[in-house]
């Protein structure tokens, strides 16, 4: 009979502790929206502040609750917007993932150093006695103040020159302010993507003195582009990414290799262009031969 | 067959002493001697084993507002059985082990494998799983018992081998048992992130 | 002009001479008097040690250096200094590969693991010593004796008042020991080199002249009231100071910059601490040194020290402002010292007064005279005091002894109760009692007290009228009577077993 | 002996040129005038390209209060206006002036000398403020600003700063012996807008003896004090200088003027001087070329906007071939130069060539934590922890008292460990000032 004690003890005590357990969590039951947690749990976690709101959890509450489809979180792109509609059910708007770009392509073979600078690696440490290590005052001080800020090491300096890595980049834009020389700037990500790397405002003469690719407002690119995507301010040429169809014209006229080519296999395919009847000759083959998508994309 | 990963994955990448950090007392507290950081590992995998197997046939039954308890009701009466089991047929090994058995009831991995494992998967996966934590939990004990006990009182198995070197006396007292333990998750962490920066390279 | 390859640098251009270099080379040569002393005493087996351990401090200083891919840093000096500092804790026929042992454990897990130099939180040489002391207690506490040729060991000074206790302390000299001939690790024992060599490190500013006073001071005034508290078991503080690591741990070992904190005010509590914690280990811990222990607990207080004084908004502290502190411990230490004196100087005249009163009580409760002479003390089994007064020829004229019952209303009634030798009770008399006064304290009155005399243990029922024994209470202080009648029953009853059962055996 | 309270470091002094009497160079071919010479906003320009300019005529106006209108140091034409190197280290907006040699000073400029008690107190302020009169002891906070102090302010204590602490630099030293009279002038028509009963005081540093005995043979018959001061780095400091003098402590984030005190440097009272007697503008100041790599060292009265290039031309060239310090002021507190093509400006109290062996492996070691910059910083700072705070958590260095740093350079100066603490504590005030910028814009 021994046996018989301990199991009437032990399941008296279970007994009794279950009941404890049902009456707590009646009493303590707190209603919270499993919905926020699911999509908190979804989203990268990063609270880089690219999507407007403070943190992540922010952004999914009010997603949860304006159900907005023009909310979007640039770090996720489209897949993760994607995946938000469907367990918010709603269809959400094509998330324009975005890049960083260096407006400045002052690397050690492109333009002199002012002087050899013995202090702290800063760039806004090397501002406060220097113009900039390099010449020119308006370019990249290469030192390394921006990579210090991303999260997701999306930027290397390679020698004297800060080089974005395409695929780690979020778009983010955290990096943006910490440049005292205001080089990076967001775009959007696209297979193929072309920016003027310079932001020199001197003459063409002075720039060419200490930068042999800085851009010296000749206005060639400017006459090139036929979508008149391209506009020189102060000396130094401008892209503007809505109107820019990548056909890479201007890149090929510019009389000092200034303009660039960022290529981005990763990015999303649906990329929007106009048609154009006559060959503008950037991209190999004309328009009209290459299999242009119902809705006036680009087929690569 | 990623039976074979559920089973590995417990010994090297998800390790739950060293990469994990879970249920490190009786690790430390245990492991001066190689038998007893043995007995301990054994114990301990056995209660796993069971729990798991039991745990993973009854998941849907239990409802979750009092799955702890009864997973630790389960676990518990487990434990019982090795303890009876131990003073049985290892006298000795009980009195080194003394307390730490009974302890095994609220050591972390075998709770936690219940809870995150053994209650949502197949009862196939959970014993594989099981086995992987043990044997992975039983490697760190050995490992560190070994170190222990080979530097602390110099011998291994209870046989001294280093002569009339006198042994370091830290590594039998806590702080050794500490810095030691510290030690080798540091080399286990140094070759994780060598060995994933190398195939992130690769890639 | 153009050639020149001018460089650009945030000002101040123009720096002191000073470097890290200027600094740890300074220390080396500050503890080179202590070096000269170890290899005077103990031989050149301790120049052998110093040489090993600095050797392998600066050859693991390097393998981390080239590991961890940084600029080789080895020779800078902070290695070769904890390398002596090391070897200068340790007994002179320590084995070399402890010696090594201790090395690495001191340059690669306390300093190189932290971060390096600057950013290690515990003296490297210092937890070096601790880690072998712990590891190998057996060949780090035999001390050999200077000029003994075939190594022959002794406990140290300390080793000896831990275990022998003070007597066989006191055999050593305090000028053996203030120059260095006496049982200790090779940079303990003479506190002369030591003195002699910090003081270039004090003329040079160096080291802060706060910690050393402050942990000095701190040891010497702890282990001193102790002393004088009670001079055969505990040390004089001069012993104290010239025994034992405490001048090297003071000097070289509390001021590394590195683990003690940067403000005056944070100095003086790590001084005050260490001082103290060694204090209490060496009087009360296991361990007979506690001069290590103590740094290294200190030591894990530096950051909440530095932020304590940081978070003052970075004023600058100077010692004024710490007056209240200081004139508060000051008063504390002087009336402690003033009440220790007084009552030093009391205690015999105490003595003799409690006595003069037990005497007169004596006197009160006892029929007949006697002088002084007749009383005699006896104890019985448990140490009870008993008064006996004997007659000319020896025999026992009466016993009194003090009894208590805690029945009172009050608290506790202590009474001194008088008995003749055949069991009949003469008097008694209250010695101290807590009733209410007009009340409870008329047991003293003789009216209530001639009651019990000529009573006997067993012909009388011991209690109060009320509860129909024979005593009749005072009005309206029944717990007080019934308090005094038990205090008196109690009396009785010691006094018989000891002297009736005797007799009736 | 008189100093400052607590802190304070002994460089060594180097005054090499202390016996040399002041030279004046002559007027070199291009002059680059540029817009910003003083703290506050840059000048306005009033004139065009190719314009021809008299000497001493106002090429740009003060623009707002805190501002100090720029002269010609010359007469000549404005051969271009652009962006050029600045000694702050910045590109700032430049005036070239092509001298024609003429030397034409502009009407009503340069009269002889009047006497200043016959102006009115409205007509010494106008004359100082037209003549662009800014503080010449390296700050160059503008004079007018600073004699007109808030109403609510009284003034008891008016002191000439003389102590001219940095390592190098004898401009003062000499500009106190040989124009001892002019300066005392100077400081009487300062001390003449304050109420009578100012008790005024000349604080010399005791490394100058021939200009204290100097001093004091002239400035006590006008009731003017001279006090010795103990050679010791920031001594010239406007604090250091009321705390050593009159032990009133300046505190966080008071100005002279709130204990009652007023400073003003020895050049200034000179410059105070010509403008009201003499009617002429701040377009030259007397500097010290000194420093082991240039051939013969000198005190100079150099044109404002005269180019170091020329300066070294004139003193001789460059000694050594491994000259690598270029330094526009003195040691402690002055800025490495980039580039030889830099204009003289109001402030620069002198040009150093240094050729520093050591300084090509200059390298910043870990911090000792051995409290040296704690016990050498003059304004009861912690320097260590500053600078650990920049790298870490910015924002918390204002608690611990970021803005009374001076960058005087004590605390770099005596480090062992050769660490960069200025340019953190530098850094820190940037990062901050950005901090609260993108708070304001955030805010509107």
């Amino acid at each position: 009979m021994t046996i018989l004690t301990p199991i009437l003890i032990l399941s008296a005590l279970t007994f009794i502790l279950g009941l404890c357990i049902l009456l707590a969590s009646k009493k303590f039951h707190v209603k919270s929206d499993p919905l926020i947690d699911t999509v908190i749990l979804m989203l990268p976690g990063a609270n880089c502040g690219a999507c407007g709101y403070p943190g992540c959890a922010q952004f999914a509450e009010i997603l949860v609750k304006t159900r907005d489809t023009s909310k979007i979180c640039p770090v996720g792109g489209n897949d993760l917007s994607y995946e938000l509609g469907r367990i918010l059910g709603i269809k959400m708007d094509d998330a324009k993932p975005l890049s960083c770009i260096v407006l400045c392509n002052g690397n050690k073979t492109t333009t002199k150093f002012l002087a050899d600078y013995k202090g702290i690696h800063d760039c806004w440490a090397v501002k406060e006695i220097l113009p900039s290590v390099k010449q020119c005052a308006y370019g990249c001080v290469g030192l390394g103040s921006c990579v210090e800020a991303c999260k997701y090491d999306a930027l290397k300096i390679v020698d004297g020159l800060i080089k974005v890595i395409e695929e780690n980049c979020v778009g983010c834009g955290v990096c943006i302010g910490k440049c005292p020389q205001h080089v990076l700037k967001l775009t959007e990500k696209k297979v193929k993507k072309y920016h003027v790397a310079c932001s020199s405002v001197d003459k063409g003469a002075i720039t060419r003195k200490y930068c042999t690719n800085g851009c010296i407002g000749c206005m060639l690119c400017v006459k090139a582009c036929k979508f008149d995507a391209v506009k020189v301010e102060n000396f130094c040429a401008i892209i503007d990414d809505s109107k820019c169809v990548n056909c890479g014209l201007c890149a090929k006229v510019c009389p000092v290799k200034c303009i660039h080519l960022t290529e981005y296999a990763m990015a999303s395919k649906k990329i929007a262009v106009k048609k154009t009847d006559d060959n503008c000759g950037g991209c190999e083959m004309p328009c009209s031969v290459k299999g242009l998508g119902e809705d006036g994309t680009l087929g690569y | 067959m990623n039976a074979w990963k559920e089973f590995n994955k417990g010994i090297i990448k998800e390790n739950p002493v060293l990469v994990a950090l879970l249920g490190l007392c009786p690790v430390l507290a245990v492991t001066t001697t190689v038998i007893n950081g043995l007995g301990m590992g054994l114990a301990t995998t056995f209660v796993l084993l069971g729990s798991n197997i039991v745990i993973s046939v009854m998941g849907k039954f239990i409802p979750s507002k009092v799955r702890i308890p009864c997973y630790i009701v389960i676990i518990a009466s487990f434990v019982t059985i090795v303890d009876l089991l131990i003073q049985a047929f290892s006298p000795a090994l009980n009195k080194s082990l003394g307390i730490f058995i009974p302890l095994i009831v609220v050591n972390c991995i075998i709770l936690g494998r219940a809870e995150a494992f053994a209650s949502r998967n197949k009862l196939w996966h959970s014993i594989l799983d099981a086995l992987g934590m043990g044997i992975g939990f039983t490697l760190a004990l050995f490992l560190l018992s070994a170190i222990r006990e080979i530097l602390g009182s110099g011998a291994i198995f209870n046989i001294a081998i280093t002569g009339n070197i006198s042994p370091i006396l830290i590594f039998v007292l806590p702080p050794g048992a500490f810095a030691a333990l510290g030690f080798i998750i540091a080399i286990v962490i140094y070759f994780t992130k060598k060995s994933a920066e190398k195939n992130k390279g690769a890639k | 002009m153009e050639n020149t390859k001018l460089i650009v640098s945030y000002p101040p251009y123009t720096k002191s001479k000073d470097s890290i270099e200027k600094v740890m080379y300074t220390v080396v040569f500050a503890l080179l008097p202590a070096v000269v002393a170890a290899v005077y005493f103990f031989g050149l087996r301790a120049l052998a040690l110093i040489f090993v351990c600095s050797i392998s401090a600066i050859g693991f200083e390097y393998l981390i250096n080239v590991f961890r891919k940084q600029e080789i840093a080895c020779f800078d000096g902070s290695a070769l200094v904890t390398g002596i500092l090391l070897a200068l804790n340790l007994p002179s026929n320590l084995p070399y590969w402890m010696a090594v042992l201790g090395s690495f454990v001191a340059i690669v897990v306390v300093k190189q693991l932290f971060g390096g130099l600057g950013f290690n939180v515990f003296n490297p040489a210092l937890a070096a010593r601790v880690f072998l002391l712990i590891s190998f207690p057996v060949a780090m506490t035999i001390w050999p004796i200077p000029f003994s040729v075939d190594m022959q060991t002794a406990a140290s000074p300390l080793g000896i008042l831990k275990t022998e206790g003070l007597k066989a302390a006191n055999s050593i000299t305090l000028w053996q020991a203030f120059i260095g001939n006496v049982g200790g690790s090779l940079g303990e024992t003479s506190a002369l080199a030591l003195l002699l060599g910090s003081v270039i490190l004090f003329w040079k500013k160096y080291i802060t002249w706060i910690i050393p006073v402050s942990f000095v001071g701190a040891t010497l005034a702890f282990t001193g009231i102790f002393h004088y508290m009670e001079p055969l078991k505990y040390a004089s503080p001069a012993f104290h100071f010239t025994c034992g690591g405490l001048l090297l741990g003071a000097l070289f070992m509390a001021t590394d910059m590195v683990t003690t904190p940067v403000s005056k005010r944070g100095q003086l509590i790590f001084g005050l601490g260490c001082g103290l914690l060694t204090g209490i280990i060496r009087l009360f811990g296991g361990y007979p040194e506690g001069v290590s222990f103590a740094i290294l607990i200190m030591n894990a207080f530096v950051p909440l020290l530095d932020k304590w004084d940081n978070y003052s908004n970075g004023k600058k502290w100077r010692l004024t402002k710490m007056r209240s502190v200081i004139v508060l411990t000051c008063i504390g230490f002087f009336s402690a010292f003033l009440l220790y004196m007084t009552d030093n100087i009391t205690k015999e005249p105490i003595k003799k007064a409690i006595e003069r009163v037990k005497v007169e009580a004596l006197r009160q409760i006892f029929p007949f005279e006697f002088s002084d002479k007749d009383i005699n003390i006896a104890f019985d089994k448990n140490g009870k005091e008993f008064f006996e007064i004997k007659n000319k020829d020896n025999s026992l004229r009466g016993i009194a002894v003090e009894t208590s019952s805690d029945k009172g209303y009050g608290g506790e009634i202590t009474i001194l109760v008088a008995v003749s030798p055949d069991g009949k009770v003469f008097n008694y008399n209250v010695l101290s009692h807590k009733e209410t006064p007009g009340l409870g304290n008329k047991i003293e009155n003789e009216a209530f007290k001639k009651q019990f005399n000529g009573k006997t243990l067993d012909g009388f029922n011991w209690k109060v009228k009320k509860d129909d024994g024979f005593v009749d209470e005072l009005t309206a202080a029944t717990i007080s009577s019934r308090a005094a009648t038990d205090a008196v029953k109690k009396g009785l009853e010691v006094i018989s077993n000891k002297y009736f059962v005797e007799n009736k055996k | 002996m008189k100093t400052f309270k607590c802190g304070g470091i002994h460089p060594d002094e180097n005054k090499f040129t202390r016996h040399l009497s002041i030279e004046t160079m002559p007027m070199p071919k291009l002059l680059a005038v540029p817009l910003i010479q003083h703290i506050g906003k840059p000048a306005a320009l009033i004139v065009k390209l190719g314009e021809q300019v008299k000497k001493g005529q106002c090429i740009a106006n003060a623009d707002g209060f805190i501002s100090a209108s720029i002269h010609s140091p010359t007469s000549g034409k404005i051969k271009k206006i652009e962006n050029h190197p600045h000694s702050g280290g910045k590109f700032v907006k430049t005036v070239f002036i092509e001298s024609d040699g003429r030397e034409e000073w502009a009407e009503g400029l340069n009269t002889d000398e009047i006497d200043f008690k016959k102006l009115s107190l409205e007509e010494k302020l106008k004359r100082i403020k037209d003549a662009g009169i800014v503080g010449m002891g390296g700050a160059g906070f503008p004079t007018h600003v600073k004699l007109s102090p808030p109403k609510d302010k009284k003034i008891d204590t008016l002191i000439l700063n003389g102590a001219e602490c940095e390592p190098y630099l004898t401009a003062d030293h000499r500009l106190m012996l040989e124009k001892t009279d002019e300066i005392l002038k100077g400081l009487s028509i300062i001390a003449s807008f304050f109420p009578d009963g100012l008790k005024i005081y000349i604080g010399i540093e005791n490394n100058k003896p021939d200009a204290i005995k100097l001093m004091n043979e002239k400035a006590s018959p006008l009731g003017f004090e001279v006090v010795v001061l103990k050679p010791l780095y920031p001594q010239g400091g406007e604090k250091q200088l009321i705390n050593a003098i009159t032990k009133r402590t300046v505190g966080n984030g008071q100005l002279p003027f709130d204990v009652g005190c007023m400073v003003n440097n020895v050049a200034t009272a000179y410059a105070v001087y010509e403008a009201v007697c003499k009617n002429k503008p701040l377009i030259e100041r007397v500097l010290t070329v000194s420093g082991m790599a240039i051939k013969n060292k000198k005190n100079i009265k150099a044109p404002i906007g005269t180019m170091f290039s020329d300066i070294v031309d004139y003193c001789g060239g460059i000694a050594s071939r491994t000259m690598n310090l270029l330094i526009s002021g003195g040691p402690m507190m002055g800025k490495a130069q980039y580039s030889f093509d830099v204009p003289v400006i109001k402030t620069t109290s002198g040009i150093l060539f240094i050729d520093e062996i050591k300084l090509a492996e200059k390298k910043e070691r870990p911090c000792l934590r051995c409290g040296r910059c704690e016990e050498a910083c003059s304004v009861n700072l912690k320097p260590w922890l500053l600078s650990n705070l920049a790298q870490k958590d910015v924002e918390r260095t204002l608690e611990y008292g970021l803005n009374q740093c001076m960058e005087c350079g004590s605390c770099a100066f005596v480090c062992p460990s050769k660490r960069d603490l200025v340019h953190w504590i530098k850094y820190a005030k940037v990062m901050n000032a950005n901090i609260k910028a993108i708070g304001a814009t955030e805010r509107q």
